[in-house]
């Protein structure tokens, strides 16, 4: 019952003009957000997605690939609404997707009984992959796993003794904040000070001034989005002069180009950044820039990986390919990837190489160039999965880092 | 024998699928003060609201001055000449009693002065929200909304109800001034004997039709036969 | 830091506040028609100017030609489609609730959702130095900005009749027309006043807040707040209001982080069970 | 009379033969539909009939929600427990808006409303403790509840027995003292009524109703989060209210229903369903001024609206025949 | 049974330094007839809403069927026996003139508590009641389709309906064609005397033919106070209020 929905990048395939594949099709389902908040990273994680899928014709591994789209849309029921007529009525046999992590939440159990994959390309929260043997996977990071090294390198390399953490009062906010600081201080160095401020904050100023500029060596924020673009200007406008290290998605590339010289010298971490040289990127950099108009990001990223570790579990099937076919199949993909290697973990996390990014001007525009590359981290980072699960959630602990 | 004012033929009137106003001619001269009589819910603001565009009829002409104003926008017909006292204390409450005139002022005799010096409760209340005058006090009000405008024709649909019995011989006095100055009005009374002494012609509404009409207002007056007939005055 | 860099950024971050509520104060809180597409506006007149510049266009002509346009749309609008509902509360929440959803949709479709922001006006970039006290060029300008825009407003609403006629209109729209006042025109005009007003600080509150498709419901609450807690239709009390709001959000953000986003909610609804016709509001006469 | 017996079984069939005829899906939209009918024809007590503009009703569906997700993950509570509880809780909150709106009036109503239910989603949002923050409570199982055709009949027979109570209550003297309020306060005072424990009451009411709906639909999804209590809920439902038509019984219920079948629907076919749902929005305000099932009443009888009356606001009560 | 019906004492209302109502004392016996008069604006609506409950006065007393009701909600002194109409109609104006009555007589019933009952509760007291002021045709058309005059009646009925036994009418002839207001003359005169009336009323022909005293108020104070006679003979009463128009 799917009509006529204009495909987001030109010449992909859409649900009528599904390639031949010898083996068969096999319909995913694309749920991210349209509209809303997020519906920039949407389109652009469904634009990888898809480009990723042109360039291979509209056939993965022998499966032609009928991809019905669905707005996430901004609440969990609305989400679950798509998800189940994803499922039951274009009979998706794989979701791929999810931006929002209260909805990835109401999603992934209706998936798990439903008994179809869901590969998530951006919801961070941590507690989505902490099942083993579900049937969730995740190409994109957990809130806190591409920060946990910048807390080691903030520490050690940099030197940086004494951190303020300036960052979004919600769970995102908490994980993100909580990775850096459990690094950050088992590194040696100290949290002095925390500040949260509520989403879509339209005035920094009162947290920037609240910063004891006197005692910090170093500003660690996490503010994706408008909130990054607005608290960087305030920084930069009240004459802040401490160097920022930065979640990743703070100074991605979406907001980037607004954000331009207040960004200038940020450090921040992430698993991508489009300045990654290789033959990989190359491919989605250039397919990407061309359709969209804009520089390559995370999302672009995480949407091509998707159809990358796609392609590779259904490479490994023998015969159909069910849902546990495709379960155990993605458990074990390993794909090179534009950002570098990918595989997961037991609990269906992507394991990959983090960047530590240097915000730069390059060619009349802003770049993330790469300052150095720690190799496969997990989401536990270094402290190994047992340990780590002991750990008590991050919403509990914020506020209790500062010393 | 001046000619037509204004000159309503063959109105019909509806308020969704009922039927009020069911061919109601009249016509007013220059200098004229048009009397209309009729009981409760006979039609009379349903008329009077039709000429002055708050109304669209359904049927008939009205012209103003020769030019035809039948359906056309209260604001336009207003500004052709047509001042209007509503019934039941429309005053703008909001507004204070000078902004109450001031909206409504145009150029001419009469002026927010003259007003507050026809009425002077109203001065002293003059930066009070309209809402909160008496109800006398607004009905004075409405009364000089419509002076300050100026109109060659003002309507007036009972103006003194609520009126104590000096403001309502003052009320008597503007409309012999304005007869004086020769400005044409029509005036709405269920006050039978006031209305009467001051009018030139008068006329009866009975369910939406003119029942009556005479050139001789005083001798309807004292016609009491007449008046009972037409009116049911002076005892059920 | 130091109490004078956040008094001072509470009246920074009030002027914004005012800014964006100028245009509401006169569509809602004079025209009272309940205009949910005022943060549509908002981003109309943003997004144009943004579009402009980044073109090239000379800065002050970009401001000039998205608050024209933003204007142009509103006043479009208001005649073919809010004109019909005069006095007609509900019809016009949903009316209105269109407009913005497709005005943002639309946006959404041509812009993209990535956030944007339109140029900072020039020269007002960085900081400036006092002493002791660094604040923003940009903020300062603000504060100036938005009083010269209430003395404005206020002064033309009170010394010119259009400020009673549209009040008029409003109490008793019939009453309106039968003295005279051509209410069609009048309220053309003035809503086009408010959408220039909403998209002036489009431009203008852009260069502070950043502006995507979708920060237009969120602009519209705040304007929400403050028009209704000055009092409707009160130009000082939305200024005031503006100002407290601004202030309580600073002192809130300093003093109690955890409970930011109380301080503002939990505010308005104690004034508002105070005082129930807003701060500067007259009591509605019985 | 007759007539309406048979459109009441013409109706019972219908909605009773919709899991047997649709699909599984077309099911789930259908039971959520009932929800939000339940909960806009709840709304309505307090904005059609009471003429009070809440915009913070998102409170009330959040508290039934929450109360469902916290006494299942908690304490296992089953249904026959959680259902009443909603209701009672909605019930107080209701009343503790209705106390804070005693002195409001209009759009200042609208917003002290607001301002309150943004107090509770703050709650929510930082409880995390206890409500998950905003990610919610997700996975809450639901032992012994029918899923799909099933808990579309239990959802039927939950929101036919509140609508029918709310039916009743509207044509009720209780429900006539709402109308009374709503035209004219100061004449209810004279006339003997205490008007502020009127307004507390349609509160309450209402309240408790849409904690219901409130909790059904989590019983339906499985998970709720703040979602459920943001402001975009509350102004759906204000949409539903006005679209389908304030000042009838079902007005609301049918404004539900298309809202939710059009966003379902168009945005299976377009990216730009926002626009679409715009454009209807901007029709119906033009067009249907007394909302959907006024403007069919109105055809039924063959009447137009007097065009002389536009800036009136057409009648109201279900005048009675 | 209190001899006194209802009583200000000292009655005090300001608005800043305007004082509408002035240390008014006025105080009517069981079973009497009182006209209140004065001219526009002379405070005497101010005075109804300080005995009824809904002006709140800076000082005075105000007493009902022997209480002291100074401080007790307008909805209490209406339970008590209280009945008024407004000089600005102020009508339920959506619901129909049947459902205006049946509301008033439910008030009787506490009918917000009142849920179990279908909606013609008291319908058919209702039609009867209009009925006595042949309105039964108008009783399922909304309020606001009635003529102007029409709903001033409605007004007196809502009033009436009941049974009060202190009933304030303000200006109830006012928009009355002179046929209706000698009818609902009449029709007052006629009501039994355990109801106590006080009327405010322009038209002194009404005012002077049905009251047993009057009280003339002036800017807000009570200037004369009398039977008819004395009070139609009063010079000060001329002066500032009947003018000479009394005289015909
Ligand atoms: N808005 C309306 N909708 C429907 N019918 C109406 C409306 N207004 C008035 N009517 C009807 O039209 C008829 C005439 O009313 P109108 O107000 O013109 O009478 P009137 O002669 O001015 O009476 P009054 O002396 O009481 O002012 C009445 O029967 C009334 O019921
Ligand atoms: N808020 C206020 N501020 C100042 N004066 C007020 C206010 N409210 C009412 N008044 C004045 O109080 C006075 C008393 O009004 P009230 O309505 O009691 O008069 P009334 O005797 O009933 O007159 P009418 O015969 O015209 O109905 C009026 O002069 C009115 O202007
Ligand atoms: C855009 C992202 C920062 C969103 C975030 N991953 C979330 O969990 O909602
Ligand atoms: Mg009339
Ligand atoms: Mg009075």
């Amino acid at each position: 019952a799917c009509g006529s929905r204009s495909p987001s990048v030109e010449g992909a395939p859409t649900a009528e003009t599904t390639a031949k594949g010898d083996k068969g099709t096999l319909t995913v389902g694309l749920l991210n957000p349209l509209t809303g908040p997020f519906a920039a990273l949407g389109t652009d994680v469904n634009a990888g997605f898809e480009l990723y899928l042109k360039s291979k014709g509209g056939v993965l591994s022998g499966y032609g690939i009928k991809v019905v789209k669905e707005d996430e849309g901004t609440d969990p029921a609305q989400g679950t609404t798509k998800a189940r007529q994803l499922v039951e009525q274009s009979k998706a046999q794989m979701v791929v997707g999810l931006v929002n992590s209260a909805i990835a939440y109401a999603v992934a159990p209706y998936l798990e009984q439903a008994g179809v994959p869901l590969l998530i390309t951006v919801a961070g929260a941590d507690g989505l992959t902490r099942k083993k043997g579900g049937n969730t996977f995740r190409v994109s990071y957990t809130s806190s796993q591409d920060v946990m090294p910048l807390g080691e390198y903030t520490c050690k390399t940099l030197g940086h003794k004494k951190a303020a953490i300036l960052g979004l009062d919600y769970s995102f906010g908490w994980e993100a904040a909580g990775g850096f600081a459990r690094a950050y201080e088992d590194a040696g160095c100290a949290v002095i000070q925390e500040i949260y401020a509520p989403l879509a904050t339209q005035d920094w100023g009162p947290y920037v001034n609240q910063i004891k500029k006197d005692e910090a060596d170093v500003v660690y924020v996490v503010a994706p989005g408008s909130d990054g673009i607005r608290l960087l200007k305030a920084y930069r406008d009240f004459g802040v002069k401490l160097p920022m290290v930065a979640h990743g998605s703070t100074v991605d590339e979406t907001t980037l180009p607004t954000e331009a010289d207040t960004a200038e010298g940020v450090i921040s971490s992430l698993h991508y950044t489009p300045q990654i040289k290789s033959a990989a990127n190359d491919a989605l950099v250039a397919a990407f820039t061309q359709e969209r108009k804009k520089s390559a990001n995370q999302y672009a990223d995480d949407g091509w990986t998707a159809g990358m570790v796609l392609e590779q579990a259904l490479s490994q099937i023998n015969g159909a390919p069910t849902a546990e076919n495709l379960r155990a199949a993605l458990a074990k993909v390993k794909v090179e990837s534009p950002r570098g290697p990918v595989s997961f973990d037991a609990y269906g996390q992507a394991v990959y190489n983090i960047y530590i990014r240097k915000v730069e001007q390059r060619d009349g525009g802003w770049v993330n160039s790469i300052v150095s590359t720690i190799p496969d981290v997990n989401q536990f980072f270094t402290y190994g999965e047992e340990k780590y699960l002991t750990f008590p959630g991050y919403d509990k602990l914020k506020g209790t880092w500062a010393k | 024998m001046t000619e037509a004012l204004l000159d309503v033929r063959g109105v019909h009137t509806y308020y969704g699928s009922s039927h009020v106003l069911q061919g109601v001619s009249l016509t007013v001269r220059e200098g004229e003060v048009l009397g209309i009589l009729g009981r409760n819910g006979m039609g009379k603001t349903t008329l009077i609201h039709t000429v002055s565009g708050l109304l669209r009829p359904r049927e008939g002409e009205i012209t103003l001055g020769g030019r035809p104003i039948a359906g056309a926008p209260a604001e336009r017909i207003a500004r052709a000449g047509l001042s209007l006292v509503p019934q039941g204390h429309r005053v703008f409450p909001s507004l204070t009693v000078r902004e109450n005139l001031k909206v409504a002022a145009r150029r001419g005799a009469w002026t927010i002065d003259d007003v507050a010096d026809r009425f002077p409760v109203l001065r002293e209340r003059w930066s009070l929200p309209a809402g909160k005058l008496s109800g006398g006090q607004q009905q004075m009000l409405t009364m000089g909304r419509a002076l300050v405008g100026n109109g060659r024709l003002v309507l007036m649909d009972e103006p003194t109800e609520g009126l104590d019995p000096q403001t309502v011989a003052r009320i008597g006095d503007v409309v012999d001034e304005l007869r004086r100055r020769g400005t044409a009005a029509i005036l709405v009374e269920q006050k039978v004997d006031f209305a009467l002494r001051r009018v030139d012609r008068a006329l009866v509404l009975e369910r939406g039709r003119v029942v009556h009409e005479t050139a001789d207002p005083q001798a309807l007056r004292t016609d009491a036969a007449a008046l009972r007939r037409l009116l049911a005055v002076g005892g059920s | 830091m130091s109490w004078l860099t956040h008094t001072l950024n509470g009246l920074a971050y009030g002027s914004l506040l005012f800014l964006v509520a100028s245009g509401l104060t006169i569509t809602f809180g004079l025209m009272r028609t309940v205009n949910l597409a005022h943060g549509a506006f908002y981003l109309l007149g943003g997004y144009l100017a943004y579009d402009l510049a980044s073109r090239g266009t000379d800065y002050w002509l970009a401001m000039v030609i998205g608050v024209v346009g933003a204007a142009v749309a509103g006043m479009a609008a208001q005649r073919l489609l809010l004109h019909r509902l005069t006095g007609q509360e509900l019809p016009q929440i949903v009316l209105t609730l269109g407009v913005a959803l497709v005005i943002g949709d639309q946006i959404l479709a041509h812009y993209g959702g990535d956030p944007i922001s339109p140029p900072t006006p020039p020269g007002l970039t960085g900081p400036v130095e006092l002493g002791a006290l660094v604040f923003p060029k940009f903020r300062l300008v603000l504060i100036g900005i938005a009083l010269g825009l209430a003395l404005l407003v206020s002064a033309l609403l009170r010394y010119t009749p259009i400020g009673a006629k549209v009040r008029a209109a409003v109490d008793d729209q019939e009453m309106a027309r039968s003295v005279g006042i051509r209410v069609p025109l009048i309220f053309l005009l003035v809503f086009g006043l408010g959408t220039g007003l909403a998209a002036f600080a489009g431009v203008w509150g852009g260069a502070f807040t950043s502006l995507s498709p979708d920060s237009g419901f969120e602009v519209l609450l705040l304007a929400l707040v403050v028009v209704v807690v000055g009092g409707l239709g009160s130009i000082p009390g939305a200024y005031v209001a503006a100002l407290a709001v601004g202030l309580v959000e600073e002192f809130g953000r300093v003093l109690f982080p955890g409970w930011a986003m109380f301080t503002l909610y939990a505010s308005v609804a104690l004034v508002l069970a105070l005082r129930p016709q807003g701060l500067l509001g007259k009591a509605a006469p019985r | 009379m007759k007539g309406r017996i048979l459109a009441v079984v013409v109706a019972a069939v219908l909605l009773l033969a919709v899991p047997v005829v649709l699909d599984s899906f077309s099911v789930f939209v259908a039971s959520r539909i009932l929800i939000l009918g339940l909960f806009a024809t709840a709304y309505n007590v307090v904005f059609g009939y009471g003429g009070m503009p809440s915009l913070g009703h998102a409170a009330f569906f959040g508290i039934g929600g929450y109360t469902v997700g916290i006494a299942i993950t908690r304490w296992a509570w089953p249904m026959a427990l959680t259902m009443p509880v909603a209701l009672v809780l909605g019930a107080v909150a209701g009343a503790v808006f209705g106390l804070f709106c005693l002195r409001v009036r209009g759009v200042y109503l609208l917003l002290i409303t607001l301002a309150l239910s943004q107090a509770v989603f703050g709650l929510a949002f930082y409880q995390t403790e206890l409500t998950g923050g905003d990610n919610g409570i997700p996975g809450i199982p639901r032992d012994g509840v029918p899923t799909g055709g099933g808990f579309y009949l239990l959802a039927l027979a939950v929101t036919a027995v509140c609508v029918s109570a709310l039916w009743a209550f509207q044509r009720s003297p209780a429900g006539m003292t709402i109308l009374g309020m709503r035209e004219s306060e100061s004449r209810m005072s004279a006339t003997g009524y205490q008007v502020n424990t009127i307004r507390v009451m349609a509160f309450a009411v209402s309240g408790a109703f849409s904690a219901v709906a409130g909790a059904l639909e989590v019983y339906l999804q499985g998970s709720v989060s703040t979602a459920s209590l943001s402001w975009q809920i509350s102004a759906e439902v204000l949409v539903f209210a006005i679209l389908g038509g304030a000042r009838r019984f079902l007005g609301p219920f049918l404004g539900a229903a298309i809202v939710t079948g059009l966003e379902v629907w168009v945005s299976t076919y377009t990216d730009r369903w926002t626009t679409a749902l715009g454009v209807v929005y901007i029709l119906t305000a033009l067009f249907l001024t007394d909302g959907v099932l006024g403007r069919l009443r109105r055809l039924r009888r063959g009447t137009s609206p007097p065009a002389e009356q536009a800036p009136d606001e057409p009648v109201i009560v279900e005048v009675r025949k | 049974m209190n001899d006194i019906a209802i009583a200000g004492h000292g009655v005090t209302v300001r608005y800043g330094a305007f004082h509408a109502n002035d240390d008014v004392t006025l105080v009517v016996p069981a079973g009497e007839r009182r006209a209140l008069i004065g001219p526009n604006g002379a405070g005497k609506t101010t005075l109804f809403g300080v005995l009824a409950g809904q002006v709140r006065p800076v000082g005075g007393r105000v007493d009902l069927l022997g209480r002291e009701v100074t401080r007790r909600p307008a909805h209490r002194r209406a339970r008590m026996g209280l009945a008024r109409t407004f000089q600005i109609t102020n009508l339920f104006g959506e619901l129909t003139v049947a459902q205006n009555v049946q509301l008033t007589l439910a008030a009787e019933a506490r009918a917000h508590w009142v849920f179990w009952r279908g909606p013609d509760m008291l319908r058919d007291r209702a039609v009867e009641v209009l009925a006595e002021w042949d309105m039964e045709h108008t009783a399922d058309w909304p309020v606001r389709r009635l003529a102007y005059g029409q709903q001033r009646v409605l007004e007196i009925v809502l009033a009436m309906c009941r049974g009060p036994r202190v009933l304030l009418l303000d200006e109830p002839t006012a928009g009355l064609a002179p046929a209706d207001a000698e009818r609902l003359t009449s029709l007052v005169a006629a009501l039994p005397r355990s109801i106590t009336i006080v009327m405010i009323e322009h038209d002194m022909a009404v005012a002077f033919g049905l009251a047993d005293r009057v009280s003339v108020l002036q800017q807000g104070r009570l200037l004369a106070e009398g039977t008819p006679e004395e009070i139609s003979a009063d010079q000060r009463v001329i002066e500032a209020y009947l003018g000479e128009v009394a005289h015909d």
